[in-house]
């Protein structure tokens, strides 16, 4: 059997999913076994035109890591979707727009203007600001464009399976690797984890019927390390996220923040987050509520944590 | 032409609804733009609808319940009513104008509590003007 | 992961035929109709669209039915007035034709539209509108089917005073088999504890004692004494609960009450009865009237069993029906409703110090009062005071642990009303003057008014102002010896030192001690002064979120004697409604849970009004029980896992709505 | 109310009275007298264009007359069933012949002007009478100036001038138009009163609480003073209710009203009302100008109360209202058995208590229908008629109607399914004609010789 | 602040003394609300009562003698206390008790009664001196009606116009009368309201016993007190009479014509209705008749009139004790009268006459308004 024609690409993420991809340990040789790795960046000098030079579908998988932020992103997106017979959206990036992805409450001016001009450690006297050309003594320079807003991976290509999480925990990875070596795929759309059901079914915490008076942040209590953290007033978004991690957070104390995305069924996972929460609020004074409301800050970041791009409205309005 | 919103009514089954059926009954002019989703309970309203609608380009949603105490499930519209401020904070916090939403309460006797609701709200969506979904067409900014 | 949406499986495609009605000039007169008919021709799967002049009309539902029979429509939608008017006629009328019900949706196009819009343009353009998202909606409808349970005839009643034993009569009476539960060895409850009535001043035990009698001989009663249930499962129509009846160490089925053993046994307890103001004996009947009239043996206060030896009661029983080995027994039974009247206890006034509760032996609350005015009471029906001499001046203190914040914030409704018919008891019987200290005066049932004036008559003075203590510190010769009562005359403006012999407080009717666990056994809900919650306060008074369980009495709040007759004969009346019908319908439109989804992440449990959803601790899962589920979707819109599916009004059909409505 | 109208069991009997009720438990004959609509009620949509179009106004009984209503009409937008009547006394077309604007305009061809009016003969088993109350009329109290002045309102008026529906659409207005910037509700109009009602009316407390908070909630810096006696808040959540309205700054004033006045002695007063009032815990007599006075006015029997109890043969109390077999343990029968009470017509109480009671007297009815038969007292009394003379001694003194004379014999009857064997008549028979079974004269007579040996 | 300490002992003293009343009340503050006291001062008639229920009464307390007993109070009590037996209890302790002071002007009028039976302390010889000349006869057995004027009418110039006017009409329409003869004393009303009960007693049964002697059945009067004692009070000691008041008399003389009403009176009259005949008896309608077929005469009302009228302030003994000036009720009263516009206030008690007398003066009025009883103003238009 002819091995396995694998591509790994890196798009607009932090990184950690590349290392995510090693975490699999001494599977990896066991990949190597089976698996060629035809295009790999952040390993293999490969160039584009390598990968230009491919014939279509020739690429067995393709895990594709990070949200499409730019021009080249998108372009990238668009050639190895079509080089490549199955594209995996590989993380929270690719998936819902991830942590990327929460800079659509802004737009491209405010996040130009925040990252080269206001920050402190910034000494751009002259305010420049990224240009797609420049013209400079040797020639004109090109740089991608940077779009107004985040797209997930499915926004901008059709893509055939999802290996969620900020970073994908290893085995999640590994099982999804594993049913391509085995070629037992499931069928297309799937979002490939060990548990259907959400991080609750996971957590090993005890959970009670759920009445809060009171949200706290991280680092305003120290929660009982039995009890389910929302219980407790911390915004565990293990009630709207996806299962299959086996609760590493929660488990070490620490509120689940939602990266694996969605249960199968739900249409925006902020919204249904949203929606539970705020159902357990324990009052029926609305002055009471609001008070209550009023100690979650920023909703948008806890709701929507790694899924902006991906909600139903995917972007704040802008004036 | 004129602007003229188009709002997503949410009204319960119990209460509001039959308030406004009250308001047609007693012929009492109201805005048509409200147009009404009935569902049995204030409390089956998900945010998620609410934010749908404006996916789906609508340039309002209101909701309506049974008045405190009221409710037909008992408390349904409590849920409600914890429910819909966050969203309202949350919305806020996505450039979405906080007149876009609105909660409120109408009992079956209360057509004319209804109709100057629909009133109020539409009048306050159409200064708003339309609810621009930037998000599809926001492809390069 | 493009692709979210969850196919809906259809058996055949949907065949949608669309009715648009006139209402004569209603809705014709402001929508063009027609144009409307057009429109709805163009929305996907609909096979038809008409018009008729009136659509609820024979001749207009006739139409919808050969359409449906010729055309092979398997929807209808019908866009005329509100559904609340005419959804039942045409949902009827499709069920006629072979249609399920629940394929059928209405656009409310008269009140909504026509009625409320002078624009035609306009008109006709929300018109479209509600047409259209009535068609997307009704796309995804499902065919539901109304499940009926059968009714077991039988009911459990929890509680054997006055409301129970009216309850009981009641259903008994109509030919069904009642079980009445009641802790204590004996039913009565309160009510036989008390004196007089007011305001007709009746023997409370001359009109109470026939109704026990009757209850303990009625055929179809079948009285549990000295019982208490332990567990309930089931829903409406077929509850089945465990009662564990307390050995009694008697056999009722020999013992004839003849007394013998209480006459004999040698061993003598506080009487929980008198309130500790007497002693009974170690085996009992808890008073002289009791029904069943049969004795029980109290463990704690038996020489047997605390030391091993007496057995006096069993050597003089010449039936032989004393049974030292009897054991607990646990019974189960099934019924089909079940109604609670587990009453009220009495408020403790130890902690209001500045009473003297406790302290001073001649300050006694309203119900040992009750007892010691009672004939067969522990004084023989004398009122006096500790030392036995007849007291001169008595103060009632209203309001004792009610009407305040630091004990009950609620008013106890019948206090005033007891605290007057002391003054006429006292009156009656001793010459002492009485001094009423109320805040408001509330006599507002049927003659209380009057009795209130005729109190007036004779002579009771009443001073208006809660008092701020009771004391022994005299300041002057003639308070000597005395209980001074001191607060504000409130109407004098100046404070007031009443110098009196006796005290008698009237104190709060509160929750029982036990009332959270009864709350819990039978799913009914408390409210913040711990009583029940009735369904409605003011349409369902008896009714509880729990179909088929019922509460009458003092254990949804304070009340006086009729109100609690009243209320226990409403109970009754809605039992025997349930089971003289046989059956009840349960919703159709409910919520389940997807348990393959769902994570038991428990944010849906408490949401539930009517306690439908279960935890199941076994399978982490949370679970709806149907017969329970009221269909509201409170908690289909707070699972963050899309878990819950609320039929009829799905998340797909109502966003399809939406859909349609910003056409 | 819309499920009575839908129910399969119920059927709906509006605009009839009942005229005559003949028989007894188990067996009444009742007949009703259905009055013409002059509206078909199979044909009429409810549609409500007749009342539109009619041109002819009336005084709204159902706003106790601050609001008016057309002479086709039904009294409220969500009456029951949704089928108007036509005023026969005020209607253009009975008084002159013409107009007929309500039927030119029914496209339903609903209006009759030839209906008549129809007798209805009912076979029932049971008979629930729930008659409710009459509001007091406080014209009399004339020192209220009720009548007199403008604003000086009644609390029933109130409630229709707050309800959205209601004829100001739940504005609170003077009659010029304006809002009054101070009220006072003023309690036990008629109540607790010997003059009018010695009773206490029960509600009038709470509905006055809730009059204030009304007002609190519509004109929020309105003064409001509660002129009351004892505030009766009894009922569950009653209380609170009164602690929130305290927190919501109702002047509460413990003192009954003296007297509501123009006279003003301050040119603060000067066109207001002056309400003259002792507070009684300062102690001080004093003088509240208001815009508005609202009555709370008691509960009384039906003006009719008297007929419909002879009608039903049941007995009344002092008080007017009528009479359960007893207060305590029987509170929705009567004397006459197989016909109960429930509501306001036994005494005044609020909706949860009439709520229970009709349920309870529903399950009287409902333990005699499952039943299916009903035991009749054996130990009856009988007349043997061969000694009876007809002196009709016995006729009068039955307190459960159950003698009658037969004309053509010229003897008394005793009906058996309505005699509870008291004994009152055997005992009056002049002529020994009336045997008390069970407690024959014989049998005393003999019980007496063995009691005194 | 001050304590109090229920007196019951102090209570059923005021009970045996009548005071029954006060147990009824279940102090609901009407009464001080429309006391008309409280238009000039503060007067607390609720807490009195209060006070009494406790026993814990001021005995000193010139409150004590406030009450004027005009009724204003008791016709809307919802629990029908009658509440100036209540107050009369009360004086009854004081004077025969002992428990306070009685007022040094009442004493003296308490003491002219009690000597010379009136209480301008006149001498009794001389009470009837003022028909010396009328030719009226003295009643006998047999006469039909007895005419008995009030002490004032007997003896004050003012007043006695009204025994005149009375005297002069009843001749006209030839009315069967006589008067008594100088042995009759005060009918006792107001003493006894002022608590001096043994003294009425003494008084009513002089009266009765003359009354008895002479076959008295049916008495015309003229002062609305001697109505009420003479028709409600009497009978409480065995005497029963047929009592007339004038005004009830002359409304119906004009009814059936026996007098004829012809002169003009060009006068703008109102007409002051007495508490003791309004409030205690319901006359209201004979005065408005008589005053309305009077020729010429233009009659107005006051806005407080019939049950409401306000009181003139000089019944239960308190014509004769000492009101400071402003706390007048009588003052209060001719104000209204002015403000009506009215030239003559007409009235028909002699309370009330010499009460507005004195206020006419005081608030110097003189030329502006007179104050004439009923039949004064009937008799100038014969």
């Amino acid at each position: 059997m002819a091995k396995l024609k694998l591509a790994l690409y890196w798009a607009s993420s932090c990184g950690g999913c590349e290392i995510a991809q090693l975490q699999i340990g001494d599977k990896i040789l066991k990949l190597a076994e089976v698996a060629d790795i035809v295009f790999w960046p952040v390993a293999i000098d490969a160039k584009y035109k390598d990968v230009e030079a491919m014939p279509e579908k020739s690429i067995d998988v393709c895990l594709f890591n990070g949200a499409i932020r730019t021009s080249e992103q998108e372009h990238m997106a668009k050639m190895l979707r079509e080089k490549s017979k199955v594209l995996i959206a590989y993380g929270a990036c690719a998936y819902g727009g991830g942590i990327p992805g929460l800079g659509n409450m802004f737009n491209r001016e405010l996040i130009f203007e925040r990252a080269y001009l206001e920050t402190p450690s910034t000494d751009n006297k002259e305010k420049v600001l990224p240009q797609t050309k420049c013209k400079v003594p040797e020639g004109e320079l090109t740089l991608p464009e940077f779009y107004d807003t985040v797209k997930t991976l499915g926004q901008t290509v059709d893509i055939d399976y999802v290996i969620p999480g900020c970073p994908p925990e290893a085995r999640t990875t590994w099982l999804a690797l594993e049913a391509l070596i085995e070629g037992k795929l499931p069928p297309k759309g799937t979002v490939i984890t060990h548990n259907a059901k959400a991080v609750c079914d996971d957590c090993p915490k005890k959970r009670d019927v759920k009445k809060v008076k009171k949200f706290y942040r991280t680092f305003e209590i120290m929660p009982d390390p039995e009890i389910c953290l929302l219980e407790q007033g911390l915004l565990c978004a293990g009630i709207a996220t996806r299962g299959g991690c086996e609760a590493p957070c929660p488990q070490a104390n620490m509120p689940c923040t939602g990266c694996y995305g969605p249960v199968d069924g739900v249409i925006d996972q902020g919204a249904h987050f949203l929606s539970a929460v705020a159902s357990v609020i324990d009052s029926n004074d609305p002055d009471e509520i609001q008070r209550i409301i009023d100690g979650i800050y920023d909703p948008v970041g806890t709701f929507y944590r790694y899924s902006l791009p991906d909600s139903l409205l995917r972007r704040a309005k802008i004036k | 032409m004129n602007f003229e919103p188009k709002i997503v009514g949410f009204c319960c089954n119990w209460c509001s609804y039959r308030g406004a059926d009250l308001a047609g009954t007693a012929r009492m002019k109201c805005s048509p733009n409200v147009r009404i989703i009935r569902v049995m309970c204030s409390g089956r309203v998900e945010p998620t609808f609410v934010v749908k609608a404006f996916e789906l380009g609508a340039d309002g949603v209101l909701v309506l319940g049974c008045h405190a105490g009221d409710c037909h499930y008992s408390e349904g519209n409590y849920k409600t009513m914890r429910r819909m401020p966050l969203l309202k904070k949350m919305l806020a916090q996505m450039g979405i104008e906080e007149e876009r939403v609105r909660l409120d309460w109408v009992s079956a006797s209360e057509g004319d509590r209804f109709v100057s609701i629909v009133d109020d709200m539409t009048a306050k969506v159409r200064a708003l003007g339309p609810f621009k979904n930037n998000s599809k067409e926001a492809k390069h900014g | 992961m493009a692709e979210k949406k969850v196919a809906t499986k259809k058996d055949t495609e949907p065949k949608i035929g669309v009715y648009v009605c006139h209402c004569g000039s209603n809705i014709a007169g402001t929508v063009d109709v027609p144009q409307v008919v057009e429109f709805a021709k163009g929305l996907p799967a609909v096979a038809i669209a008409r018009e008729y002049k009136f659509m609820c009309s024979d001749p207009g539902q006739s139409m919808i039915k050969d359409d449906i029979k010729q055309l092979g429509l398997n929807r209808v939608v019908v866009a005329s007035c509100s559904p609340l008017l005419h959804e039942p006629t045409f949902r009827h009328a499709i069920q006629e034709a072979g249609l399920n019900p629940y394929l059928f949706e209405m656009a409310n196009i008269r009140e909504h539209c026509s009625w409320t819009t002078e624009d035609h343009g306009e008109a006709t353009e929300k018109a479209k509108a509600l047409v259209s998202a009535a068609v997307k909606r009704i796309y995804l409808h499902q065919p539901l089917e109304v499940r009926e349970v059968p009714v077991n005839p039988n009911t459990l009643i929890v509680g054997g005073g006055i409301a129970g034993i009216q309850a009981a009569l009641e259903i008994a009476d109509a030919g069904h088999k009642v079980y009445l539960v009641e802790k204590d060895p004996s039913i009565g409850g309160h009510m036989i504890q008390f004196d007089k009535t007011f305001p007709t001043l009746d023997c409370s035990a001359c009109i109470l004692t026939p109704k026990m009698t009757s209850a303990g001989s009625h055929p179809n009663i079948e009285l549990m004494t000295y019982s208490e249930v332990e567990e309930i499962a089931g829903f409406i129509g077929s509850f089945k609960a465990k009662i564990r009846k307390k050995a009694k160490f008697v056999d009722e089925s020999k013992c004839n009450g003849c007394g013998v053993c209480i006459e004999k046994c040698p061993w003598k307890a506080d009487s929980e009865f008198d309130l500790g103001l007497s002693q009974r004996k170690a085996i009992y009947t808890p008073f002289p009237q009791a029904v069943p009239n049969i004795p029980v043996i109290d463990k704690e206060s038996c020489a047997y069993f605390l030391k091993g030896k007496c057995r006096a009661c069993e050597k003089f029983c010449e039936r032989e029906a004393i049974d030292f080995e009897q054991q607990d027994k646990i019974v189960e039974i099934d019924v089909g409703n079940i109604i609670i009247t587990t009453g009220y206890d009495p408020f403790d006034p130890t902690p209001i110090i500045k009473y003297g509760y406790g302290k001073f032996p001649n300050v006694v609350t309203g119900l040992e009062f009750e007892r010691i005015c009672n004939s067969v009471g522990p004084t023989g029906g004398k009122i006096v005071l500790k030392d036995g001499s007849e007291p001169k001046s008595i103060a009632i203190i209203h309001c004792v642990g009610s009407r305040d914040e630091n004990y009950h914030k609620y008013c106890s409704r019948v206090c005033c009303m007891y605290a007057l018919k002391y003054s006429h008891l006292i009156k009656e019987k001793t010459k002492a003057d009485v001094y009423q200290m109320y805040i408001d005066m509330r006599c507002f049932g049927k003659g209380y008014e009057e009795f209130y004036q005729r109190l007036s008559d004779e002579g009771v003075t009443f001073i208006r102002g809660k008092p701020a203590e009771v004391t022994d510190r005299a300041i002057s010769e003639e308070e000597k010896g005395k209980l001074i009562v001191v607060g504000e005359d409130s109407l004098l403006g100046t404070v007031i030192r009443v110098p009196v012999d006796m005290v008698i407080l009237c104190i709060a009717l509160e929750a029982r001690a036990d009332a959270k666990n009864v709350a819990q056994l039978f799913s009914i809900s408390q409210g913040a002064d711990a009583f029940f919650i009735e369904r409605h306060p003011k349409l369902d008074p008896v009714a509880t979120m729990t179909d088929g369980v019922f509460i009458a009495g003092c254990c949804q709040g304070p009340k006086d004697i009729p109100d609690t007759v009243a209320q226990a004969s409403a109970a009754a009346a809605r039992v025997l409604a349930l089971i003289s019908k046989g059956k009840v319908e349960l919703e159709a439109t409910v919520a389940v849970i997807d348990e393959e989804k769902c994570s038991g992440c428990r944010i849906c449990n408490l949401l539930c009004p009517y306690n439908a959803i279960d935890f199941i601790e076994e399978e982490e899962v949370s679970r709806i029980n149907d017969a329970l589920c009221k269909g509201c979707g409170t908690c289909v819109a707070a699972c963050p896992s899309a878990a819950i599916t609320h039929k009829h009004f799905t998340t797909e059909e109502i966003m399809a709505e939406i859909e349609g409505v910003l056409v | 109310m819309a499920s009575v109208r839908s129910h399969e069991s119920i059927e709906l009997l509006t605009y009839s009275e009942v005229i005559e009720v003949s028989g007894y438990v188990g067996n009444f004959k009742v007949k009703i007298r259905k009055k013409p609509r002059y509206v078909d009620e199979i044909k009429c949509t409810g549609c409500g264009t007749c009342q539109e179009k009619c041109p002819m106004k009336a005084d709204s009984e159902f706003d106790f007359g601050i609001g008016k209503r057309k002479v086709i009409y039904t009294p409220f937008p969500q009456a029951v069933p949704n089928i108007p009547v036509i005023d026969r006394e005020r209607c253009t077309y009975f008084i002159k012949g013409k107009c007929r604007a309500c039927e030119k305009f029914c496209e339903a061809k609903a209006i009759d002007f030839e209906q008549t009016e129809k007798i209805i003969d009912l076979d029932v088993g049971c008979i629930i009478v729930t008659t409710g109350f009459d509001s007091f009329d406080p014209t009399p109290i004339s020192q209220f100036g009720y009548g007199r002045y403008d604003n000086v309102i009644t609390g029933f008026q109130f409630e229709r001038m707050s309800s959205a529906s209601g004829p100001t659409g739940g504005k609170i207005v003077l009659k010029d138009g304006s809002e009054p910037r101070s009220l006072a509700i003023l309690h036990c109009i008629g109540s607790r009163d010997l003059n009018y009602h010695e009773y206490c009316s029960r509600v009038c407390c709470m509905s006055s609480l809730k009059f204030a908070h009304l007002i609190r909630e519509k004109i929020p810096d309105a003064e409001i003073y509660d002129l009351y006696i004892d505030l009766r808040c009894f009922g569950k959540g009653y209380e609170e209710f009164y602690n929130r309205l305290q927190e919501e700054g109702v002047n509460f004033i413990r003192g009954r009203a003296g007297e509501v006045t123009d006279i003003a002695e301050t040119p603060e007063e000067i066109g207001r009302l002056v309400v003259l009032c002792e507070d009684t815990l300062i102690g001080r007599q004093r003088r509240l100008p208001v815009d508005m006075v609202i009555l709370s006015n008691a509960l009384e029997p039906r003006a009719d109360a008297g007929e419909v109890a002879k009608l039903f043969s049941i007995s009344r109390s002092k008080d007017g209202f009528f009479m359960e077999k007893h207060p305590k343990l029987d509170p929705v029968a009567t004397t006459t058995d197989g016909v109960f009470v429930a509501g306001c017509c036994q005494g005044p109480k609020d909706i949860p208590d009439t709520v229970a009671q009709a349920s309870a007297a529903a399950a009287r009815v409902m333990a005699m229908i499952s039943k299916g038969s009903v035991e009749i007292e054996a130990a009856t009394a009988i007349i043997e008629e061969e000694f009876c003379s007809g002196c009709k001694t016995c006729i009068a003194l039955c307190p459960y109607n159950a003698i009658s004379f037969n004309e053509e014999r010229k003897v008394s009857a005793i009906n058996e399914a309505l005699c509870k064997g008291c004994g009152t008549c055997a005992a009056a028979c002049p002529s020994g004609a009336i045997i008390s079974r069970h407690f024959t004269t014989e049998q005393i007579m003999a019980q007496l010789e063995g009691v005194l040996t | 602040m001050e304590i109090a300490t229920p007196m019951k002992e102090t209570t059923d003293i005021i009970l045996e003394k009548g005071g029954n009343p006060l147990e009824l009340c279940y102090q609901c503050g009407l009464c001080t609300g429309v006391c008309p006291w409280n238009r000039l001062t503060s007067f607390t008639l609720r807490k009195l009562i209060h006070k009494s229920q406790l026993g814990v009464v001021d005995f000193e307390d010139e409150e004590l003698w406030r009450c004027v007993g005009c009724n204003a109070c008791v016709d809307r009590c919802p629990r029908d206390v009658e509440i100036p037996h209540i107050m009369r209890a009360l004086r009854r302790v004081i004077i025969e008790v002992g428990a306070g002071i009685v007022p040094h002007s009442l004493r003296i009028s308490e003491k002219n009664i009690s000597a010379v039976g009136n209480p301008l302390g006149e001498p009794p010889e001389k009470r009837m001196d003022w028909a010396k000349d009328l030719g009226v006869k003295t009643f006998t057995k047999g006469t039909e009606i007895l005419y008995f004027p009030c002490c004032y009418q007997t003896y004050d110039p003012p007043a006695q116009k009204t025994a005149l006017a009375t005297i002069d009409i009843l001749k006209k329409a030839a009315v069967d009368f006589g008067i008594p003869d100088n042995n009759v004393v005060c009918c006792g009303e107001s003493i006894r309201k002022a608590g001096a009960e043994s003294l009425f007693q003494r008084l009513a049964k002089t009266n009765i016993d003359i009354f008895a002697e002479l076959g008295v059945k049916k008495i015309l009067v003229t002062s609305p007190h001697c109505y009420h004692t003479f028709k409600d009070e009497y009978p409480e000691l065995g005497a029963n009479y047929e009592v007339i008041h004038l005004s009830q008399y002359l409304a119906d003389l004009i009814k059936d014509g026996r007098i004829k009403l012809t002169k003009e009176l060009n006068k703008k009259v109102t007409y002051h209705d007495s508490c003791c005949l309004g409030r205690y008896q319901g006359i209201y309608d004979e005065h408005r008749e008589i005053l309305n077929s009077i020729p010429g005469l233009d009659f107005v009302e006051m806005p407080e009139m019939r049950e409401y009228s306000l009181c003139c302030g000089g019944c239960a003994g308190r014509l004769w004790m000492e009101s400071k000036k402003g706390e007048r009720l009588s003052e209060l009263r001719l104000e209204q009268v002015l403000e009506v516009g009215a030239n003559t206030l007409a009235i028909s008690c002699p309370y009330c006459m010499a009460n507005f007398n004195d206020g006419v003066i005081s608030m110097d009025k003189a030329g502006v308004l007179e104050v004439k009883d009923i039949s004064e103003l009937v008799a100038e238009a014969l």
